[in-house]
């Protein structure tokens, strides 16, 4: 088992590598140049060339990577080449946003998609069923910032439930918090939701196929048993897994959704590094957001055998 | 052979299922599953339900547990009277309280029955969670650590707290059978409980339910395809085909004067465990040699390198062409690996293997090539071993366009095959899932014959099978043994069948060779304890089904 | 062991439907699926035999305005008329929707096969592999928008980078599990080349997965088009899309909230035929839940 | 100085809004006493502010922050006339010596007083910068900080427009900082940012794109004038200053409506009537004068490097069209064909005829006809993430295409349009032919201020026309020694300009501004200023 985390926390190195150098590459071939972006726009051409010079973008290509290398491998992220701010401190203020509510959307999916997908592999083909299937196919056919719109007019604008916009920090303002974070999480949730819940329904159709499904009911037990102590864990890796790869749409949605509703997330921190080619930005959220997915999946992998104790490692 | 003879007229009746049909819902123009069952059971009674495949024999075990897969089966007519109550009236939760209090059942897959997930312990407490809530935990434990001893496993304690992927599949059947009689119920059916097991472990498991029966009083309900088995348990046997009981009647009366002519096919069918008369050794002419082959499977850490498992070591063996050699041995034995080392599908760790005078062990897999078509193999799952998209004359070509043959040919040839195995020409423009089981095993059969091969490994190629269609299947490579001259190395666990196969046989325990030589000597007086005891656990081997009478002895 | 249930392929399954249309229970949602798809892609192909107005002819005298007998869905910021738009924009979503889906599908087939094949290539492209599904796509794919400019082929292979690495996955799993399959073993033993059993024996077996998963990306490409043109990524507004319709009128969405709902309807309508459709489709295909019911 | 009648745009709502703010702010020349809350504007601008340096960029947002935390010399009026802020000035008979004497009470945010020479330092590192700093340190002998207070500026020649070039808001302002920051290399950006302006920078709460807060700055002492424009007492009457970003235009329009930010800087005219309806907020116009639209060409590279095609292309653009596309009411924007901008002292409209016409398809066709154009694509640049530039190039493709043009219209994010605006290959090889942009009048509003006007070639903006006549008429201006004569210079620009096609002014709109009726007394001006304002419950 130990083992296995050290091995798997190795073979992090060379996918992060990989990540890295894409990035690195990707921008540099990217036309676009952030000395433009810097001077404005009544800058000549020579006042561009001098701003070039001073931020190392004249340097060769390969000098540049080893210069981010090395500086990453002293953990340090590098300086934005537009707010001439650290980014480290840049991500640090806007990271919080994000995770709280990336888990906010992960509690709230879980909670409603694992009872919909139970519920409808236990009534297979009944209106549930095809209630809960039609939810999800509908979740994943509506873009998510027209979703983030609907909301915004039915909760915000007609019914003034919540605030339009914003966000507060929950160590600050719980209450303000919850109801600024409720429709951009539920609006998150929605993909998210449909995704888990299909997953669940496949997942449990299998399990609930099994022997030992036949074995629990010849016991007697109760249905609500059978199917959550019985099914539900055997059917839960795969539904980890899904909670897991999920995570790479979470970041996407995350993008849109914080446009939506003005949170200052890392997403939109990165679009608009993106647009401004704030290259050190990119390149440290990138890595960032890569950096979680692997070690989000990472965790799930390893929680696996937790939950089926057939996988030791 | 003593069967059981004890007279239950007077005893309680427990099940009674009167005129039972099963049928699939909203589907009237097709046959109902079960066609009119009656069956009764008393108290201490082993009832064993006999049929082949698709019989309807599960089917009436599961419609007794009320476990009918919901929306694709329904009781359509009749009773299931326990002890007076008519099952099938009863709602849902009372269902449930009957199962496990007043039925338990036991499933053949102990590996699938058990949730993988959850320790046995739980799994066999969890039904007196569920049906005597009022215990308190201390004595819920020591009741299932009793129930778990009274199924004699060991270190109890520990086996309580383990997940079935860590037990052997004795000790998981054990579990299961512990978890069926746990609330002492009146009635135990066992869904083919040892069919998955090595012969050995079924005889112990065989013989607990006997023992428990008897201190119990239970009656039991054994659903089997085995007549071995059912001549070793069975009190009363009810013979089932196509979803009607045909035939039953007490277990002597029946294997001796069996009524229907199906019962008689059936019996017939079985193979003996005499073997059958030596033949001659046509010539000395080794066709496949293996001398001193080994087999480990290198278990590779990307930091750690553990040591490998040891599948297959110090194996010699040879065969003559149109002989065959059995290798029997039970699960684990390594005579799986032993078969495919010799077709190169997995490479021998070191050790040499001749096949028509040429050394295969070491040539590159690209070298190995052109040498091929000597050496072929049936496998034992017949509906995996064909491409299931594949016509088969497209299935019975590839082997021989690979070697050079025109497509006409190949074609051509394919017909000839066809017919050698008995099949229709024209079945050649068919997928594989429009044939049975054992018309499949023909067409592999036929595909590995056309490649015209010196040496045909036939790994449990009749297992899958049921026993009249393995009979059948048995005959064909005789056959085709006999037109071609093939050697065959036939590896089994079955040793009926390799007693009624095989010119010389190889027991193999533990990835070792204990025991060679020619059938009639390593079946009939077995040299080595292992084979002996393998010998003394098939179950029925003192009574000859094909003739139904004792086996007399020479 | 003759009780032992029955593995089945899906070509089989397949085939024994065809056989027995009867056995089909596929219900109402596939056919209306199928027809609302179908008249989708009929408007959009035909549309410009039917529109009243040229797509991108602007009137400044005419923005923004309400639908009308004369404008069906109303007019967009440049007073151009959105149903004309919205229609033809289907043409461009679809395309790029089809054209992500083969193009992933393609593209990961060969690299899943080679993958799935040779076992030194295996370890490397699949670390590229993870390495790619580790980078957010939508970043990726802004990024790589950024880079090649706002054309519909930067847009299609910006969806179709960080889908290639789930179909590698899928064909390089499918060919790893078929490879243990006793008829390749069969092949093996018949003297077939690698090759010709990777292509005659496991490729096959990608092919009803493929199918599935090609029409999922297909939805995805769809919706990911829209959000790429939501973030300012996405194709040039002189093409109309249904993305870019809905991009340029969600400023308008309160005042006009038509720029919105009707590419948006259409967009949906299309993404939940294809989803639905795909569903049935792994349905029919996957021999596991085919099993479970029958 | 010339007063000219102001052309005012959406006059109603500029004289309710700025009497008033004239009127308290005369009223208003003692700061309030602090209330008991601390009161706090939370604002959302136009763009977010990501560099802070207002010296390396010409960023609006940045040059607006700068107003904020630092203080200038000498500012402009509302009547573009120079006043003094920090300093005095005199100037010499022979019109060759400054001397600015700082007022007193002058202190940076870290409790130092304002010296002469930090006002040298950030002189020197402005004028590396500034289009028109440069002018005149190219004719500057010296500039020194004589004593604490003071600062001689020596020239070699006289520069008639130094004052107005010290108090332009355009472009780069000579913003003071202390001189150990103006020592950083003008090449790169300031990292402390103090200033001795009426607000100070809150470097805890700065979040690159997000929001900026800013306190106000106890220890400043305000000039006793009225304010106006950035000229007068800038009085502070509010606590803190939270500038913060939405990406969403709506989002915005529905935060200001349910009240949980006061100010939006700008509001997109079509979507005012969610705003119309709403009691508490007054949507209003700030900025007098606005933005001018225009179009640039390439004259490195053909069809644009010949005159006539130029011309054609010029005949083919109507201002109403494109106007009425970007801003839908009329009330919002006004058709103007002054390179200078109209409601300036030199608005001229002379040459702008057919623009300002609805264009001149036919006579577009015939120069194209005479000019042989030969078909070559016309490249032309589309940004599509920025609200204010992306329709002109819709509009202004379709109108060139009627007129018989090729046109290869390319989007692009408007970052990739920064840098490929500056490439001078050929439009096929990573270059272009036409671009748009918007200019705030202030920005354009005289020869030196204007950089497109520059016809250095290469030096100069991008398009790069070599023009000796054009550098003339420049130097005319310069040399120019009363006001009728540069008058008379600007008035020949306009010709010149309109005829050679130095550029296509476009038009002019102005982008409404709306805040919360609690506050009160903002200022008219370009830049949207926060002291004078006051917050009421």
């Amino acid at each position: 088992m130990f083992g296995y985390i050290i091995r798997r926390i190795l073979g992090v190195i060379p996918v992060m590598a990989i990540v890295a150098l894409v990035v690195f590459l990707l921008l540099r071939l990217t036309p676009g140049d952030p000395a433009a972006i810097l001077a404005g726009d009544s800058a000549t051409a020579a006042q561009l060339e001098r701003i070039r010079e001073s931020l190392g973008l004249n340097d060769p290509l390969h000098l540049q990577f080893f210069n981010w290398i090395r500086q990453l491998l002293q953990g340090d992220l590098g300086t934005s080449l537009i707010s001439n701010t650290d980014v480290s401190q840049m991500i640090g203020r806007r990271i919080n946003p994000t995770i709280n509510l990336a888990v906010m959307t992960i509690i709230i999916s879980v909670l409603m998609a694992v009872p919909m997908g139970v519920i409808a592999a236990w009534r297979h083909r009944s209106w549930i069923d095809y209630g809960v299937m039609t939810f999800s196919v509908l979740g994943f056919s509506v873009p998510v910032f027209v979703i983030g719109y609907i909301f915004i007019q039915i909760f915000a604008i007609e019914l003034r439930w919540v605030p339009v916009q914003g966000y507060a920090h929950p160590t600050q303002d719980l209450m303000g918090f919850f109801q600024r974070a409720i429709l951009p999480s539920l609006t998150l949730a929605t993909i998210y939701v449909a995704l888990i819940a299909r997953m669940t329904r496949a997942s449990m159709l299998e399990v609930l196929g099994e022997d030992y499904i036949r074995t629990a009911r010849a016991k007697g037990v109760r249905e609500n048993v059978v199917l959550f102590r019985h099914a539900l864990r055997n059917a839960a890796v795969p539904i980890m897994t899904i909670i897991g790869t999920g995570f790479a749409l979470l970041i996407s949605g995350v993008v849109v959704t914080e446009s939506v509703f003005n949170i200052p997330g890392i997403g939109r921190l990165t679009v608009d590094a993106i647009l401004a080619r704030d290259y050190p930005v990119i390149q440290a959220m990138i890595l960032l957001t890569a950096g979680i997915y692997v070690l989000v999946n990472l965790l799930i992998d390893i929680s696996y055998s937790l939950i089926d104790p057939r996988i030791r490692y | 052979m003593q069967f059981k003879s004890r007279n239950f007229d007077r005893a309680e009746t427990i099940l009674d299922i009167c005129n039972l049909s099963v049928c699939l819902p909203d589907q009237p123009d097709i046959a109902p599953v079960l066609d009119g069952i009656n069956l009764t059971i008393r108290a201490g009674e082993t009832a064993c339900l006999v049929g082949e495949s698709g019989s309807g024999k599960s089917v009436t075990s599961l419609a007794v547990m009320g476990l009918l897969p919901k929306g694709s089966l329904t009781v359509s007519a009749g009773e299931i009277r326990l002890d007076d109550t008519d099952l099938l009236t009863l709602s849902p939760s009372d269902m449930r309280k009957v199962r496990a209090r007043r039925i338990a059942m036991i499933f053949q897959e102990p590996m699938t029955a058990l949730n993988p997930v959850m320790r046995v312990g739980e799994q066999i407490e969890e039904v007196l969670t569920t049906h005597e809530k009022a215990l308190s935990s201390k004595v819920r434990r020591g009741r299932v650590l009793d129930i778990m001893a009274q199924v004699h496993l060991p270190e109890v304690e520990r086996i309580y707290g383990s997940y079935p992927h860590q037990l052997s599949g004795g000790q998981r059947q054990r579990i299961m059978i512990a978890m069926a009689l746990v609330l002492e119920p009146k009635l135990l059916i066992a869904d083919e409980p040892t069919t998955a097991l090595d012969v050995t472990t079924q005889g112990q498991i065989l013989s607990l339910i006997a023992e428990l029966q008897e201190r119990h009083g239970t009656a039991v309900l054994f659903v089997t395809h085995d007549m071995g088995v059912v001549a070793e348990i069975a009190d009363t046997v009810h013979v089932m085909q196509y979803g009607c009981i045909v035939e039953h009647a007490p277990v002597e009366r029946l294997l001796r004067q069996p009524q229907e002519e199906y019962t008689r096919k059936l019996l017939s069918a079985v193979p003996s465990l005499v073997p059958r008369p030596t033949r001659p050794a046509m010539l000395d002419d080794n066709v496949l040699e293996v001398r001193n082959m080994e087999k480990v499977y290198a278990q590779g850490g990307f930091l750690v390198r553990k040591a490998g498992t040891l599948a297959a070591t110090g194996v010699d063996l040879s065969i003559a062409r149109g002989r065959t050699l059995g290798i029997v041995g039970e699960s684990g034995s390594g005579k799986s690996t032993v078969a495919r080392c010799i077709l190169r599908l997995v490479d021998p760790t070191s050790g040499e293997i001749r096949v028509a005078g040429t050394e295969i062990a070491r040539l590159s897999r690209r070298a190995l090539r052109p040498h091929r078509k000597h050496f072929q193999i049936v496998f034992q799952d017949p509906f995996r071993s064909l491409n299931p998209r594949w016509t088969v004359s497209r299935s019975l070509t590839e082997g021989p366009v690979n070697f050079g043959i025109t497509r006409r040919d190949a074609l051509s040839r394919a017909g000839e095959l066809m017919e050698l195995v008995g099949l229709p020409r024209d079945a050649l423009a068919r997928y594989p899932h429009q044939f049975s089981g054992g018309q499949r095993q023909r067409i592999a059969i036929a595909r590995a014959v056309a490649m015209r091969p010196d040496v045909l490994v036939a790994d449990e190629a009749v297992s899958a099978l049921d026993v009249s269609v393995q009979a059948q299947v048995i005959e064909l490579l005789d056959d085709i043994q006999e037109k071609l001259g093939i050697a065959i190395l036939f590896i089994t666990h079955d040793l009926r069948v390799a007693a009624q196969i095989c010119d010389d046989v190889v027991v193999m325990q533990r990835g070792v060779v204990v025991e060679y030589g020619p059938a009639g000597e390593v079946l009939s007086q077995p040299r080595h304890d292992y084979t002996r005891s393998l010998i003394e656990a098939a179950p029925g081997r003192l009574w000859d089904f094909a003739n139904f009478r004792e086996i007399r002895t020479a | 062991m003759a009780d032992v249930q029955q593995p089945t392929s899906g070509m089989q399954v397949v085939l024994g439907a065809l056989s027995l249309p009867k056995k089909w229970r596929l219900g109402i949602g596939p056919i209306i699926a199928v027809i609302v798809l179908l008249a989708i892609v009929m408007a959009a192909v035909f549309a410009p035999l039917y529109v009243p107005y040229d797509p991108s002819q602007m009137s400044s005298t005419n923005r923004l305005q309400p639908s009308s007998a004369e404008h069906l869905f109303g007019t967009d910021p440049y007073g151009r008329d959105l149903f004309s738009r919205v229609v033809t924009g289907g043409q461009v979503s679809l395309l790029i929707g089809i054209g992500s889906a083969i193009v992933s599908v393609l593209v990961g087939l060969a690299i899943g096969l080679v993958s799935g094949f040779f076992r030194i290539a295996d370890a490397i492209i699949m670390r590229v592999m993870d390495s790619l599904m580790a980078i957010p796509a939508i970043l990726l794919a802004i990024a790589l928008v950024a880079l090649s400019g706002p054309s519909i082929t930067s847009v299609i292979i910006a969806i179709t980078i960080p889908e290639v690495p789930r179909v590698v996955r899928l064909v390089r799993s499918v060919v790893l599990g078929a490879r243990e399959e006793p008829y390749v073993e069969a092949a093996i033993a018949l003297g077939s080349s690698m090759p010709r059993i990777l292509w005659q024996h496991l490729m096959p077996n990608t092919l009803s997965p493929l199918i599935v998963q090609g029409t999922y990306i297909c939805a995805s490409a769809i919706l990911t088009e829209a959000i790429l043109s939501f973030l300012g990524a996405g194709v040039s507004t002189e093409i109309p899309t249904w993305g870019n319709i809905m991009a340029e009128g969600r400023t308008y969405f309160q005042v006009n909230p038509g720029l919105i709902f009707w590419p948006g309807l259409m967009l949906s309508l299309c993404i939940l035929s294809i989803n639905l459709l795909g569903d049935t489709a792994r349905d029919i295909l996957d021999p596991r839940l085919k099993k479970r019911e029958a | 100085m010339l007063q000219r009648e102001r052309k005012s745009i959406g006059l109603r709502t500029v004289q309710r809004g700025g009497i008033v703010a004239a009127v308290a702010a005369a009223a208003m020349s003692i700061p309030m006493a602090a209330t008991a809350e601390e009161t706090t504007i939370t604002a959302v601008m136009h763009s977010s502010l990501r560099v802070l340096d207002p010296i390396t960029t010409t960023a609006h947002i940045t040059r607006n922050h700068g107003y904020m935390i630092y203080d200038v010399l000498i500012a402009q009026d509302e009547n573009f006339e120079a006043q003094p802020q920090m300093a005095d000035w005199e100037v010499s008979e022979d019109a060759l010596v400054y001397t600015f004497t700082l007022r007193d009470g002058l202190l940076f945010h870290d409790g130092e007083p304002v010296t002469a020479e930090d006002v040298v330092a950030s002189l020197e590192r402005w004028g590396n910068r500034d289009a028109g700093g440069q002018l005149i340190f190219d004719v500057t002998d010296s500039l020194e900080a004589s004593d604490d207070d003071t600062i001689v500026w020596t020239l070699s020649e006289p520069f008639e427009p130094l004052i107005n070039t010290l108090a332009k808001q355009a472009a780069v302002p000579p913003f003071i900082m202390p001189a150990r920051i103006a020592g950083t290399s003008p090449d790169s950006n300031i990292d402390e940012h103090i200033g001795s302006g009426p607000f100070v920078f809150v470097e805890d709460e700065y979040d690159p794109g997000q929001s900026v807060t800013y306190e106000r700055f106890e220890d400043y002492e305000p000039r006793d004038e009225a304010a106006s424009w950035m000229a007068g007492g800038k009085v502070v009457n509010v606590d803190r200053v939270i500038w913060t970003t939405m990406p969403d235009s709506q989002t915005a329009i529905n935060a200001l409506n349910s009240g949980e930010i006061d100010y939006l800087e700008q509001v997109q005219v079509d979507l005012l009537p969610i705003l119309e309806a709403n009691p508490d907020v007054t949507v209003e116009l700030r900025d007098p004068l606005g933005y001018q639209t225009m179009g640039r060409m390439n004259f490195k590279h053909p069809p644009f490097d010949d005159k006539r095609i130029r011309q054609a292309a010029l005949m083919a653009l109507s201002q109403e069209d494109i106007l009425a596309t970007m801003m839908g009411d009329p009330e919002y924007y006004e058709l103007c064909g002054a390179i200078f901008g109209c409601g300036t002292p030199y608005e001229d409209e002379s040459g702008a005829e057919s623009l300002l016409a609805g264009g001149d398809q036919e006579g577009a066709r015939a120069r194209l006809e005479e000019a042989g154009y030969d078909g070559t694509p016309i490249v032309l640049m589309q940004p599509t993430d920025v609200a204010s530039l992306v329709n002109q190039p819709v509009v202004a493709a379709q109108a060139l295409r009627n007129a018989g043009f090729e046109v290869d219209m390319q989007a692009m994010d408007w970052q990739t349009l920064v840098n490929r605006r500056a490439s001078m290959d050929a439009p096929g090889e990573g270059g272009w032919n036409i671009f748009f942009t918007n200019w705030q009048i202030p920005e354009i509003n005289d020869p030196l201020i204007n950089v497109m006007l520059n016809g250095r070639g290469d030096e100069g903006w991008f398009g790069w026309p070599e023009d000796d006549d054009l550098e003339q008429l420049r130097a005319d201006y310069i040399a120019a020694s009363t006001e009728d004569e540069q008058l008379d210079v600007a008035r020949k620009l306009q010709a010149y300009a309109l005829d050679e096609v130095i550029y296509v002014p476009l038009g002019q709109y102005n982008m409404p501004q709306a805040l919360r009726n609690t506050i009160e007394g903002m200022i008219p001006s370009p830049v949207p200023v926060f002291w004078n304002m006051e917050k009421r419950d």
